[in-house]
């Protein structure tokens, strides 16, 4: 194993990414491929990335794949990076034009897919596409959940102007704190109908205020990402939907276009990943199956 | 000698016209908050709120109980926070285990106690400041706990156990019965028998304290292991009310718990504490957040408003201690 | 009214009534007892024997050691080698449960107590009553109530130990060691920061506890205690017992020798000066502890303050110095009216105060002493951006040299030093910013005969300089023999003045005491 | 007397055979530390990975300065971490909005200067505990930079700002030469002017200090500003390294500076510090991090690391110490 691709993810310490990074150690062990696993702490250490892609880049590694934490603050680094080692891009985009290739969900598109997800179920419920709707996120100043809380807002004005968003909330980054938020949303707004929580520790902590309250018919709440709780919600009815992007494949799929890029191949500029609307009817299909079930180990 | 330094440090005395506030206690100030509040909103009153607001300052208050025993001993214990989202871990992976019930939470708990054993130990035969050992384990913890869960997190299938969280006992959540539950003893520990007090000798003066015969080092593992305890604690009710294990869980909880302390009275100086002052303190805290919530202020707003809070909270607090003298 | 006894015996604090050994037989036997710390050789090898039921008193220049073995004997500190037999037998005293559980208890120099706990808390500390389990509260404050009731002391037992003056934090440790009774109790300079009359009190606690078999261990500068109450005297020099001789032998001529190994004729060194300009003029001066102190300094004279614990003299010091907001009367300086609302304002004029407590305003414990030294200095001592090292060790290293400061160099911390160094530390500091008028608040506490003769001398060389004095001290001898004019107080107030020895003795305390 | 405390509880005795290890300054550990990293990977001595090193640890070394004057008189200040947020926002926004740039950046050290005076305030005439008010402007200044970008964040096009970050001079980050900028300035303040011997004065015994004629009150103001101003500086290099304004950044750091603090020898009871202590702190907790990333250790294990490394590194500092006496 003399080649070396590092893949950087915005977060070890979430499921989401460790999914990528299960895909990506998976490709390293198909491919022969030696795959350091690096990343921050947390989604907003834009500083903390910046630091390992230049530990990363000083061992000289045939390639490097990252997923960007932040649009604008990435760019500059990974354009110094790239003079010394191509780099592709994941999950994310960076203001940069020295990518070699790119494999991305659209976050905004992720959004307005919540969204859609989020008016159908209240029409399934009430007949009707209006009432009051709320919008959790969970960490202000993270570039992808900005983007979702973005295309969510943005398709609920354009295409559902039934809907009024009556709060408009930032946690801390806590699913306790997503918890507390949601109850007092509940006792404030007696007459919400709808939430998206947009991401995987918001999901949990919403969806454990609504199951708490026995609500699942009455609020129904959109998440993003998933793991074996909120699966388990979305089984029980106390979340209406998961929005699911292919993180698997991202990090399966970078290495192996990064080892590609290393060897002098030719290879495609540009990848959707694609995000999908998990519901309790669709989940049991094969494709959704393997989304919701990734084979971390 | 800071302590009498800071109180020396007379400062403008409070004018008459608005005495009335100085003289609240920090109940005082609690219950004007709920009136406020009350006047407010429409939900404020409702039970079903009381009922929230009583869980929201639950785990809090806890901790600050917990972390006070430290303080007043003149200690800080960073680890808290960690220490939650760790055992939260731990229970999880415990019960995913099979293991049963009431054994995975003694478990967790003995595991609380070793931590804090580990801090003492630390602090008293290493020789080490208290904020870098505990800091250490904040860190280290978290590890384990990421190792442990894979950067995942642990689904608790009991239903046994997260239904506690939810339940009620004579219409008040069981966390809040938590909350009594910890505290009762506590304050009997630290303001009714001797080793509460030993806790006080050895913040205000550890050697006058040793001289006197009483066992400084036993004392200090005393303080750390009932922080770690508590925390153990908060950890078992942090895993049943979101029903997963997750290391990364409760972060910042430190520092909340140590605000509460402070802002109930608690001096970082040592020596000077009680039981019901950071219990207080939590509960304003969960107000403040309560409130926010239920008048939709803006989360960025509500961030300004509870720092100005604090400040004048604790301003307050000050100045009829200050009168009180 | 619970008293001492009972106390102590209901609680099973004292032991019983009767001599572990026989009175007069050899209680306590220390044989070549060492102490090191580092470098430093605090204690050589020391060879002392106590005797059953006695009063032995330890007199000894600062930093000859009698702490350090007080330290040794009650398990703060572990010796280097050397043995020590209790009853006979060979002991550890390794740590102070070992000490107490054997009863020897101490008073030691500097007040060790818990400022935050009240002084009930403080008496019972580490021996508390209780009952299943939980603490006695209200018993032990009764007890500890009656216990300083019965030895005659008038405090509080419910204060909170910290608000109380230093003297009276002294008195507590007294009727705290008292109350837990004992074989064998040492009193380390329990008279430094106690007036005459609580003085007194403390004697005949003393007395009483010898007549109730316990041995006594009392150290001293002050030689007219010893002669007052020892039955036997030894003495430490720079580590090492140069002597013991029973009391009926001893002179002081003889001790002051053996302590500091050469002679001095006078202690009390007073040369007049004729009276020049005045100072400093105080009008009805009131504020926080003080009210209508009316008196005047004039440049080459000693002004006296005389009085009891918590007459007020310390808090009309920091008042004149700025520390303390006044709210009544007018200071004149040099004849102009003036506010001195901060202590550098006070600094500026030419006032320095060498406070009370060098614990806790005195020194910063933790810093080098050559800081300390320097810090109302060091404006003078800056050279542009920077501060001049070359002068600012100069300066250190004199004050050091001119106050035989013990030490082996201006970078140890002030913590280290002996009790008596300390107390040079603080006046060495107001020496070295020099001023018109110096206030010196208590500044012979736990200095040694030696030094204490060189302080008065050099209170003769600054009046002589034209500086005037005002000198606050509760050790009568000291106010009495050296004052110009001597200022009594009471509760606050100045209840009567007097020139250079026109009035007795009995006339002054029976002023003081308010009879 | 906390610190004599500290000290009287002797510990064991180091014991013979590892004493060479006991005898390393702070700076033989962390040289130590480099040449087990130069032999441990091919990647650690070259140019580009010192470069990265010095870049990396340059932020938390002079947010660790200025921490340390304010833990040199016994306080502390937690809200460096959001200082730099929130400064960082400042300077995106005036940038964006056409100010000049050296305009932007006295503006944003101004703001550093003003939360500083603010700190001070609170504890000098309000009477509030450190930790409290700078607790409170740690949230209340997260809330106002995330009203001003709105929870988003503020790019800057200014090139010449966002290029510096990157710079060399002559063969050094230009970030590591602003460590130089402050550590020099503030040796001089600390180690030799008056002011410097004031901060550690009134850490030690205020009271003393103020009979000393040293203006407590000022000195107080003095250290809360530097640290401030330090942060605020951070901000501008922050800001320059990720090219934007966002009020979430720099979270934590806080503990980061005091950290590096402590563990180059700054005692948190005050009077204890240095100026090249915190700097090397900063550099060994650079470089924990920088060799995990080279020998590819799993970032939990690097967590776990980094705290059992902090805990041995800190013990054998007091050991050390501890032997000189
Ligand atoms: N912790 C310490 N570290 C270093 N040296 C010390 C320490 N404690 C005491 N010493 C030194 O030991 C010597 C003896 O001190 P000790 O306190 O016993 O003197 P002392 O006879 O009680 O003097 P005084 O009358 O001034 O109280 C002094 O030189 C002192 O500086
Ligand atoms: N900060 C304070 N607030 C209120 N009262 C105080 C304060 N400090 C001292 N006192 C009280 O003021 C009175 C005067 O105390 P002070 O220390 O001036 O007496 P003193 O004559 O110097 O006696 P001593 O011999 O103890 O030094 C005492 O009753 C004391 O308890
Ligand atoms: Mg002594
Ligand atoms: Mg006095």
């Amino acid at each position: 194993q003399d080649v070396t691709i590092p893949i950087i993810v915005k977060d070890t310490t979430s499921f989401y990414w460790q999914i990528v990074l299960a895909g990506a150690r998976a490709a390293g062990k198909d491919l022969g491929v030696n795959v350091p696993e690096l990343g921050a702490q947390s989604e907003s250490d834009i500083n903390g990335q910046i630091s390992i892609l230049e530990n990363a880049v000083a061992g000289s590694p045939a390639a490097v794949v990252i997923s960007p934490t932040e649009f604008k603050a990435l760019g500059k680094p990974i354009d110094e990076a790239a003079k010394a080692v191509p780099i592709i891009g994941i999950d994310s985009a960076a203001d940069s034009k020295a990518f070699t290739s790119f494999l991305t969900t659209d976050n905004v598109q992720g959004g307005r897919i919540a969204a859609d997800g989020l008016a159908a179920a209240i029409k399934e419920a009430t007949g009707k596409e209006e009432g009051e709707i709320a919008i959790i996120t969970s960490l202000p100043g993270v570039g992808s959940l900005d983007q979702r809380r973005e295309g969510f807002l943005d398709q609920m004005k354009t295409k559902y102007p039934g809907f009024k968003v009556v709060a408009d909330k930032y946690a801390d980054g806590q699913a306790t704190t997503g918890l507390n938020m949601m109850t007092d949303l509940i006792t404030a707004n007696p007459n919400l109908v709808g939430v998206f929580a947009s991401n995987l520790i918001m999901a949990q902590g919403v969806g454990q205020a609504i199951a708490e309250n026995n609500l699942g018919d009455k609020i129904k709440v959109i998440g993003f990402d998933s793991d074996e709780k909120t699966v388990g919600f979305l089984k029980e009815g106390v979340l209406a939907g998961l929005v699911v992007q292919d993180p698997y494949r991202m990090g399966y799929d970078g290495v192996k276009t990064a080892l590609a890029v290393s060897k002098g191949e030719k290879v495609e500029a540009n990848v959707d990943t694609g995000a999908n609307l998990v519901t309790k009817a669709n989940m049991a299909e094969p494709k959704i199956d393997a989304l919701l079930n990734p084979k971390v180990n | 000698m800071s302590v009498e330094t800071v109180e020396s440090s007379a400062g403008p005395t409070p004018r008459k016209g608005i005495s009335i506030l100085f003289g609240l206690t920090l109940l005082g100030l609690l219950l004007f908050l709920w009136l406020l509040l009350g006047f407010a909103t429409n939900s404020f009153w409702t039970p079903n709120n009381i009922s929230n607001l009583l869980r929201q300052g639950a785990m809090t208050a806890i901790l600050a109980v917990g972390q006070t025993f430290v303080i007043i001993t003149a200690g800080i214990d960073l680890s808290v926070g960690a220490v939650v989202g760790f055992t939260s871990v731990i229970v999880a992976w415990l019960l995913a285990a099979g293991v049963p019930l009431w054994l995975a939470v003694i478990a967790t708990l003995a595991i609380g106690v070793l931590i804090g054993a580990f801090h003492a130990f630390g602090i008293v035969r290493m020789g080490l400041p208290a904020f870098i050992i505990t800091l250490a384990t904040l860190t280290s913890l978290r590890g384990i706990g990421l190792l442990i869960t894979n950067g995942s997190t642990i689904s608790i299938t009991n239903e046994a156990f997260t239904n506690f969280s939810r339940a009620n006992f004579l219409g008040v959540p069981s966390l809040f019965w938590m909350v009594i539950v910890v505290a009762v003893p506590a304050y009997i520990f630290l303001h009714l028998s001797r080793f509460g007090r030993y806790l006080f000798a050895v913040g205000s003066n550890s050697e006058a304290a040793r001289l006197s015969g009483v066992n400084v080092n036993r004392t200090t593992y005393l303080a750390y292991i009932l922080s770690s305890t508590c925390a153990a604690f908060v950890g078992l009710l942090l895993a049943s009310r979101i029903g997963i294990g997750n290391a990364t869980q409760a972060e910042g909880w430190e520092l909340q718990a140590i605000a509460s302390s402070v802002i109930g009275g608690t001096s970082l100086f040592g020596a000077v504490g009680s039981v019901h002052g950071p219990l207080l303190g939590a509960f304003i805290l969960a107000t403040i957040n309560n409130g926010a919530n239920l008048l939709n202020v803006n989360s960025f707003w509500q961030r300004i408003i509870t720092g100005l809070l604090i400040i004048v909270i604790v301003y307050f607090d000050q100045l009829r201690r200050r009168g009180e003298r | 009214m619970i008293g001492l006894q009972e106390v102590g015996h209901r609680h099973g604090l004292r032991t019983p009534a009767g001599h572990p050994v026989p009175k007069g037989e050899p209680i306590l036997e220390l044989h070549s007892l060492r102490k090191n710390y580092g470098a430093v050789e605090a204690l050589k090898p020391a060879t002392m024997t106590f005797l059953s039921g006695e009063v032995h008193a330890i007199v000894g220049e600062n930093g000859a050691g009698k702490s350090t073995l007080i330290k040794l004997l009650t398990g703060v500190i572990t010796r280097t080698s050397g043995e020590i037999l209790w009853c006979g037998e060979p002991v550890q005293l390794a740590t102070p449960n070992e000490a107490i559980s054997r009863g020897i208890n101490a008073v030691h120099q500097e007040v060790v107590l818990c400022p935050h706990l009240s002084v009930a808390a403080n008496m019972f500390l580490g021996d508390e009553m209780n009952r299943r389990g939980l603490m006695r509260k209200r018993a032990m404050t009764d007890a500890a109530q009656g216990v300083l009731d019965d030895l005659g002391f008038n405090l509080p037992a419910a204060a909170v130990l910290g608000s109380l003056t230093i003297g009276q934090q002294q008195l507590v440790a007294t009727a705290r060691a008292a109350m837990r009774g004992t074989q064998f109790l040492i009193f380390d300079e329990p008279t430094a920061y106690l007036t005459r009359q609580e003085s007194e009190q403390l004697f005949r606690l003393i007395r009483r506890l010898q007549s109730e078999g316990v041995t006594i261990v009392y150290i001293s500068h002050r030689l007219e205690e010893v002669f007052e109450l020892a039955d036997r005297v030894s003495v430490l020099r720079d580590g090492t017992h140069v002597g013991t001789r029973p009391i009926g032998e001893a002179n002081e001529a003889e001790l002051i020798a053996l302590m500091i190994n050469r002679t001095i004729e006078q202690i009390y060194h007073k040369e007049h000066f004729p009276a020049g300009e005045t100072l400093i003029e105080t009008r009805g001066l009131t504020g926080p502890g003080f009210a209508d102190v009316s008196l005047t300094v004039r440049a080459g004279e000693i002004v006296g303050l005389y009085g009891l614990i918590g007459a007020g003299r310390s808090e009309f010091a920091l008042g004149l110095y700025g520390r303390h907001r006044l709210s009544a009367g007018e200071v004149f300086w040099q004849g102009r009216k003036v506010e001195i609302d901060s202590e550098r304002k006070a600094m500026e004029l030419g006032i320095a105060l060498a406070p009370e407590s060098r614990r806790d305003q005195g020194l910063c414990l933790n810093l080098p002493i050559g800081l300390n030294i320097n810090l109302p200095v060091f404006r003078r001592l800056t050279r542009g951006l920077t501060i001049n090292r070359a002068e600012e060790a100069a300066n250190a290293d004199r004050q050091i040299r001119d106050l035989k400061i013990k030490t082996p160099s201006r970078r140890v911390l002030a913590s280290a030093m002996s009790g008596g160094n300390q107390q040079k530390i603080v006046i060495g500091k107001w020496l070295s910013h020099g001023a018109k008028l110096f206030i010196f608040d208590e500044p012979t506490v736990g200095v040694d005969v030696g030094t204490k003769a060189e302080i008065y001398r050099l209170f003769a060389r600054l009046l002589e300089k034209g500086a005037g004095i005002i000198l606050i001290s509760s050790y009568f001898p000291e106010v009495y023999e050296l004052s110009d004019r001597l200022h009594v107080f009471r509760q606050g107030r100045v209840v009567g003045s007097h020139g250079y020895r026109t009035a007795s003795h009995e006339e002054v305390l029976a002023q003081a005491i308010g009879a």
